[in-house]
């Protein structure tokens, strides 16, 4: 009899893997809004994902920054610019055929590498991962984040500058 | 004056003209020439303080850089690098006397001279192979640099490319092989003299010197211009300005020897007896081939190229001859034709400014006009083919002797083309450029004045001195040839060893 | 099947796949762009698994940055992307090939 | 000879010394200290830098004629050599030199007679803007030629040999403003390279063999085994014989030497006819214990068999002798016809070495240097008198208007000829023809006689139509006498010309090669017919029937008759039997084309082929590859994939 876990990982991994496909290739609608809808539900679904790993925190960071954030900017572009373009033009199947070849490779090769690995035993992973990880963050790794914020601030003032009218 | 002194002098002057506003050319002229003159005055001293007869190295000077992979600083001389660093000196010198009236960007020239001046000294100084590559490396970036910014001719971007390629895969090739020494030789260091003691302890295998040596001779004989690696040369000489000819020619084709002298002698003997004969043959390739190819030259500087890459055949001979009178010969060789080098494309540059042409075919009569620089070049020329009174003839000499008893039919060959091949090309320029009725009546004056004359009469003193007395050299290098020679000496023949004995 | 490490690489294997292709067939920029992030998270998922299986806390923290920096990353881009538009009326690959041969 | 005096000279210089031979030194450091004092000093005045030169050589030579009085008589003296040259492993070369009969007789015939020509030079030259160069020159040349006298090995021997080529180059182009005398010079520069070569190589043997370059000691490792040179002994003798030959001008390599009277006529009095075209014999005496070694042959070279490098000496010798005299007899120049006269008889020198009479070589040797450079010093005096004209048929009844010349040349001429009793000529070459019959080679004594003959000939001739008859053109009849710094020269030179200032000279020689000489019984002025009369009155006879000869076909002639009468054969004489015209269609053009060829090789197939190869697939596959870069991102990723899966594949394999 499977756990209400084992279920819910199916649930939730499948649900990622059919989001994904319709993300990139939805065969019903090209346009951009639709796969940024899509992408969101993956991300949603793999924060999903996140929960059965433990991953408590980084879950809520995925839906808050990703699903949240991330994608509200998509959308914004999208909305600016006008994109619905690509409907109107037609598929490159030549790019769609190589695309699928060149994917099919990759994962049979991934899967390979898989097949060969020798398996992990199943560990219990330690509670209170979300304090663990914060105690981690600030004192193992705590110049890296430092670092990271400085990128941020760096990020915000590249797009400031970028998305100035008068760009020479 | 230490070493270390010595050494850095060329770069602290090269960081003072850098500090000096781009406007102040005379300032940037003076420091460059202050610079190089008390480098020379150091390197005299250092000869002169120099110890003959001991084979160690001597003025030592050593600092840890990187102890995990054995590199370190280690700065010295004995006989086989002392000549070497007093003539680069004295050539430095020189160039930077005849760069007096560079007008496009003086600054930058005088800079990348002195860097050029620095790594030159700092390849002959050092005696851990990391940095003796590192400074030949840093001495060649700005020949490149010099040669397309200033360089003349049509031909020069071409010349550039071409030298730029060469140079620099011979370089690489030639790290391969020091790499190769490193990982192989298993003392987890460069430094010279550690290596040597470790070598004679375990020699390297007979399969990785075989490896080692050929990567060597390619590397660093392509440096030098062997044979059929030297097409570079001449087209590259002909384009470069003069102070970049004279220090190229003279100092930095020397370090491919020196490296090889170093290097491939002693720590892959098994290996150098088995390329010998091939090294030879290429060396002929260098001594007849290059000869007639420089027969047929009607380019000052593609001859004086060509002479050049012939007279380097005489070192390689010396190299496969492998023992202490050919391996003198060949550093007295690399002392003398580093002068001559040095003086004759300053001559021929100065010639080519104020004629305006290097074609021999537009010139002739000059020595009426420019007395002294003709004479000079006519001096030049007949050290050029081996006259005795300059220092050339007792370097070819001791080679040709050095390898009689290996090689007689290369010897034989070298001695054709030394004494007449090359007799033939320096006369016939002498006869075409300089002597006959003036063809192009327009030069008038022109001649070298009082202190255009000093770095030539620099260069000339030093090649008569040491011609005159090469004993003042040779008692330096042979006790350190001793040391790097596979055959230690030719043994004369018992009777004859004994009846000389008698006789004294 | 109990789900272990190898389901999560195995989910982590072809979201990654996917996201390979929508790069390579896709031809708006911002679609493509989509498609990257994909990718990322692909990677994100193979780390927070290997952590969880390893008992380890470093592929978590791993993420967190990764996470981070793919935020000013798709700032960035994005910023670019909009400019690019305004120069060339098009986010459209095929319409960026300026920089051929 | 007061031994006294010469006791006294050597006192006196002995305040620096404590031997005399160290005087040597002296000697040759003279003349450079002159050079170079011309070079860096006094450049810029044409008196100072004549009167420093002569008056270096003018003491060098009053130091020589004391060291030959003091030390002549003497033995052999090795000078301790102050100075290593050069010291490494089994290579030793030392500067030391070697006083000897030989060497203190040669250093008086050099500064002697390079002081004459010098003071000569003064007039000769005078106002001539390369005066100071000139003089610098000769003093280099004087040093050069003192030191291949002085050298004790053969190393440093080889290095004077080289320099007195290289002065002699510098002299000859003196003039190098005209194209003929610049072409001479190098020339005679690079034939005599030639022989260097060969020289070169021979001392590269006999160091290999004998382990040593001195002189003593290749001598000493020679007489204690003979056979010390193995299979190459007589190879190694021609070897430095080429050396002989180069200097010496012996055929094949004679063409240089009458090209060489471009240069001044002083130039070639000293030069090409006193000094330096005399060091290939005096080498090979010096040098005459290789020859004297019994010789062999590599083994494929076993059909020479018994003939020795002393016969192809002799036989090059002789030949070079006939030669050169059939060439004199067709010459209208008057430098001309005394170069080939010097060729001619230097390959009598050389002649008599071959036929191991060294002795004979140098006195010879000796005698001739004082009259031939009277002769080229007269002949010097008469184109000058003439105005440069250097044509006898352009001259003519000049004996009276010239009158010293006349008289110095006329001593000269009789002298050459060998006139018997009164002439040092006679004496010399009559020790030749003895050197040869006792030789056993009875041809080449025959040649001799010939040559004998013909000398008259050809030198009566260029007497009978420069300086008698009628005057043929205006500057003939308006020559006159040179001014006195000329005359002088003459008059000087004319003394050793005569029988007795060399008398005792050949058995003082004798004595130095063989130590167990003893003079002939019954010497005196008449020996030669005492205790050789087939040699002297054979050489008479020859001197009588040269002279008949020349007399019953030029006197009061205009033109040459002999072209007429000989016709083909006066051709061939005249044009100097085609050697140059055959060198310079074969040597010339031979190097040439390997240097074309190797010029096209370079151009074509290593820069053409190798670089421009090289750069060409380099580039190809560069275009190739270019069309990768299609721009287009999706192909990029494409790409990065496919890289990514194979390393994927293969790391995971």
């Amino acid at each position: 009899m499977p756990e209400l876990q084992d279920i819910l990982f199916y649930a939730f991994a499948g649900l990622t893997l059919l989001c994904g496909f319709l993300c990139v290739a939805n065969p019903l609608s090209r346009n951009p809004v639709t796969s940024a809808m899509f992408l969101v539900l993956t991300i949603i679904s793999m924060a999903g994902l996140y929960v059965l790993l433990h991953a408590f925190f980084l879950a809520a960071v995925q839906v808050l920054v990703y699903a949240g954030a991330v994608m509200v900017l998509f959308l914004f572009v999208i909305m600016l610019l006008d994109l619905r373009e690509e409907e109107r033009r037609k598929l490159n199947g030549a790019a769609v055929g190589i695309g699928a070849i060149a994917v099919g490779t990759i994962a049979g090769i991934l899967t390979r590498a898989l097949w060969h690995a020798q398996p992990l035993a199943k560990v219990a992973a330690a509670e209170g991962a979300t304090r663990s990880l914060g105690r981690i963050l600030f004192t193992q790794y705590l110049l890296p984040f430092e670092v990271l914020s400085i990128l941020l601030l760096v990020a915000m003032v590249g797009v400031i500058l970028l998305s100035r009218k008068e760009l020479k | 004056m230490s070493l270390s002194q010595l050494l850095l002098t060329p770069f602290a002057g090269a960081l003072l003209v850098l500090l000096v506003p781009g406007n102040y050319r005379v300032v940037h002229r003076f420091i460059a020439l202050v610079t190089t003159a008390i480098t020379a005055l150091g390197a005299v001293s250092v000869f002169a303080a120099f110890q003959p007869g001991i084979a160690g190295m001597q003025f030592e000077e050593q600092a840890a850089w990187v102890p995990a992979a054995g590199f370190g600083f280690h700065l010295g001389v004995d006989g086989v690098n002392i000549g070497l660093v007093l003539m680069a000196s004295l050539v430095a010198f020189a160039a930077t006397c005849v760069s007096w009236d560079i007008e496009k960007q003086p600054k930058l020239f005088y800079i990348l001279l002195l860097v050029m001046t620095g790594g030159a000294l700092g390849a002959f100084l050092s005696l851990d192979l990391f940095f003796l590559y590192f400074f030949n490396e840093l001495a060649l970036v700005p020949t490149f640099i010099m040669m397309g910014v200033w360089g003349r001719g049509e031909n020069r971007n071409y010349a550039t490319f071409q030298i730029t390629l060469y140079l620099t895969l011979g370089a690489l090739i030639g790290l391969s092989g020091l790499a190769l020494l490193y990982s192989q030789s298993g003392a987890n260091t460069l430094d010279w003299v550690t290596l040597k003691a470790w070598l004679a302890e375990k020699p390297l295998s007979g399969h990785s010197q075989n490896l080692i040596l050929p990567l060597l001779l390619v590397g660093f004989g392509t440096l030098v211009g062997l044979f059929p690696f030297h097409s570079w040369a001449a087209p590259g000489y002909a384009a470069a300005p003069s102070a970049t000819a004279m220090m190229h020619a003279g100092v930095l084709k020397k370090v491919g020897l020196y490296v090889l002298l170093r290097v491939a002698l002693p720590f892959c003997p098994a290996a150098m007896n088995h390329w010998a004969t091939p090294l030879a043959v290429l060396a002929m390739g260098n001594v007849l081939y290059c000869g007639w190819v420089a027969l047929r030259q009607r380019d000052l500087f593609l001859l004086l190229g060509n002479s050049s890459l012939a007279h380097m055949g005489f070192c390689f001979l010396g190299l496969a001859a492998a023992n202490v009178i050919g391996v003198t010969g060949v550093v007295l060789i690399m002392v003398a034709h580093g002068l001559l080098a040095a003086l004759s494309f300053g001559l021929a540059g100065h010639l080519t400014k104020v004629t305006g042409t290097s074609d021999i075919d537009k010139l002739g009569g000059l020595l009426k006009t420019l007395p002294f620089v003709g004479g000079a070049l006519v001096m030049a020329f007949l050290a050029g083919c081996g006259v005795p009174g300059f220092a050339n003839f007792p370097g070819e000499l001791t080679v040709l002797f050095g390898a009689w008893k290996s090689f007689p039919i290369f010897v034989i060959l070298a001695a054709w083309g030394g004494l007449l091949i090359g007799g033939v090309y320096m006369l016939r320029a002498i006869r075409d450029l300089l002597h006959g009725p003036l063809r192009d009546g327009s030069i008038q004056g022109g001649d070298a004045g009082p202190w255009r004359r000093v770095p030539f009469l620099v260069l000339l003193a030093a090649l008569l001195y040491f011609g005159i007395n090469p004993g003042s050299l040779s008692d330096r290098i042979a006790p350190s040839a001793e040391r790097i020679a596979l055959v230690k000496s030719i043994s004369a023949p018992a009777t004859v060893a004994a009846t000389a004995h008698a006789a004294h | 099947m109990i789900p272990g490490l190898h389901h999560y690489l195995i989910v982590s294997g072809l979201l990654f796949s996917l996201g390979l292709f929508g790069v390579l067939a896709r031809r708006s920029l911002l679609v493509i762009y989509m498609s990257l992030e994909l990718m990322l998270n692909a990677a994100n998922l193979a780390l927070v698994a290997f952590s969880r299986f390893n008992n380890n806390l470093n592929g978590q923290v791993m993420v967190f940055f990764i996470i981070t920096v793919a935020a000013a990353e798709v700032a960035v881009g994005l910023a670019l992307i909009v400019a690019l538009y305004r120069k060339r009326q098009s986010a459209h690959v095929e319409d960026l090939t300026r920089l051929k041969y | 000879m007061d031994a006294h005096a010469a006791q006294h000279a050597v006192a006196a210089s002995s305040a620096f010394s404590s031997r005399p031979e160290d005087l040597a030194w002296f000697i040759l450091l003279l003349p450079l200290i002159a050079a170079a004092g011309i070079a860096f000093g006094v450049r810029r005045s044409p008196f100072l830098s004549s009167t420093l030169s002569i008056s270096a050589t003018v003491t060098a030579f009053i130091l020589s004629v004391a060291l030959f009085l003091a030390f002549g008589l003497g033995g052999y003296a090795s000078s301790p050599s102050p100075f290593s040259w050069i010291h490494v492993g089994s290579l030793n070369v030392d500067l030391g030199l070697a006083v000897d009969r030989l060497s203190v007789l040669m250093l008086v015939i050099v500064t002697g007679v390079s002081a004459l020509v010098q003071i000569y030079s003064t007039a000769y030259l005078h106002g001539d803007p390369g005066l100071s160069r000139y003089f610098g020159s000769i003093s280099l040349f004087t040093f050069s030629m003192l030191g291949i006298v002085l050298a004790d090995n053969l190393v440093m021997m080889f290095v004077f040999w080289e320099l007195v080529g290289v002065s002699s180059y510098l002299l000859i182009g003196f003039w190098f403003e005209k194209p003929s005398a610049a072409d001479a010079a190098k020339k005679a520069f690079l034939t005599n390279r030639l022989g260097d070569f060969g020289f070169l190589l021979g001392i590269l043997v006999v160091w290999s063999a004998t382990g040593s370059v001195s002189f003593t000691e290749i001598g000493n490792a020679l007489g204690g085994n003979p056979t010390a040179l193995g299979g190459l002994a007589s190879i190694a003798g021609l070897l430095i014989f080429c050396g002989a030959m180069g200097k010496s001008a012996q055929f094949p390599l004679h063409v240089w030497l009458p090209d060489a009277m471009e240069g001044p006529t002083p130039v070639s009095a000293l030069i090409h006819a006193a000094t330096m075209v005399a060091a290939g014999v005096y080498m090979l005496c010096r040098s005459y214990v290789l020859f004297q070694a019994p010789g062999a042959w590599p083994a494929h070279l076993w059909f020479l068999g018994d003939i020795t490098a002393l016969d192809i000496i002799a036989i090059i010798g002789g030949f070079t002798a006939l030669l050169a005299a059939l060439i004199a007899f067709q010459q209208d120049d008057i430098k001309r016809i005394l170069a080939y006269s010097t060729l001619s008889q230097l390959g009598y020198m050389v002649m008599a070495v071959g036929c191991g009479g060294p002795d004979a070589a140098m006195y010879h040797l000796t005698t001739h240097a004082g009259f031939k450079a009277l002769l080229f010093l007269g002949a010097g005096a008469v184109i000058h008198a003439c105005h440069h004209e250097q044509d006898i048929w352009k001259m003519g009844g000049l004996w009276h208007r010239l009158p010293v010349t006349f008289r110095t040349f006329a001593i000269g001429t009789a002298a050459l000829a060998g006139v018997p009793i009164l002439t040092s000529g006679f004496y010399s070459k009559d020790a030749i023809l003895v050197a040869a019959l006792d030789g056993g080679h009875p041809v080449l004594f025959g040649l001799g006689v010939l040559v004998a003959a013909f000398t008259p000939f050809y030198m009566l001739r260029l007497v009978i139509v420069a300086f008698f008859g009628k005057p043929r053109t205006d500057a003939a009849r308006h020559a006159h006498e040179a001014p006195m710094a000329m005359t002088w020269p003459l008059i000087a030179l004319a003394i050793p010309s005569i029988a007795v200032a060399w008398f005792g000279l050949g058995d003082f020689l004798s004595a130095h090669f063989n130590p167990h000489f003893h003079a002939h019984e019954g010497g005196g002025l008449f020996g030669p017919f005492n205790h050789a009369p087939l040699a002297a009155v054979f050489g008479t006879g020859s001197l009588i029937f040269g002279v008949t000869a020349a007399f019953g076909i030029y006197w009061g002639a205009t033109t040459d008759p002999l072209p007429e009468r000989l016709g083909l054969l006066s051709r061939a004489m005249r044009n100097r039997f085609y050697f140059d015209e055959v060198y310079e269609a074969i040597f010339v053009p031979m190097h040439d084309m390997v240097g074309r060829l190797a010029a096209a090789v370079d151009r074509w197939v290593v820069s053409g082929l190798g670089i421009r190869g090289a750069h060409g697939s380099v580039e190809l596959a560069g275009r190739a590859l270019r069309l990768l870069q299609t721009g287009n991102l999706q192909t990029y990723t494409f790409l990065f994939a496919a890289g990514v899966a194979v390393v994927v594949f293969v790391a995971t394999k």
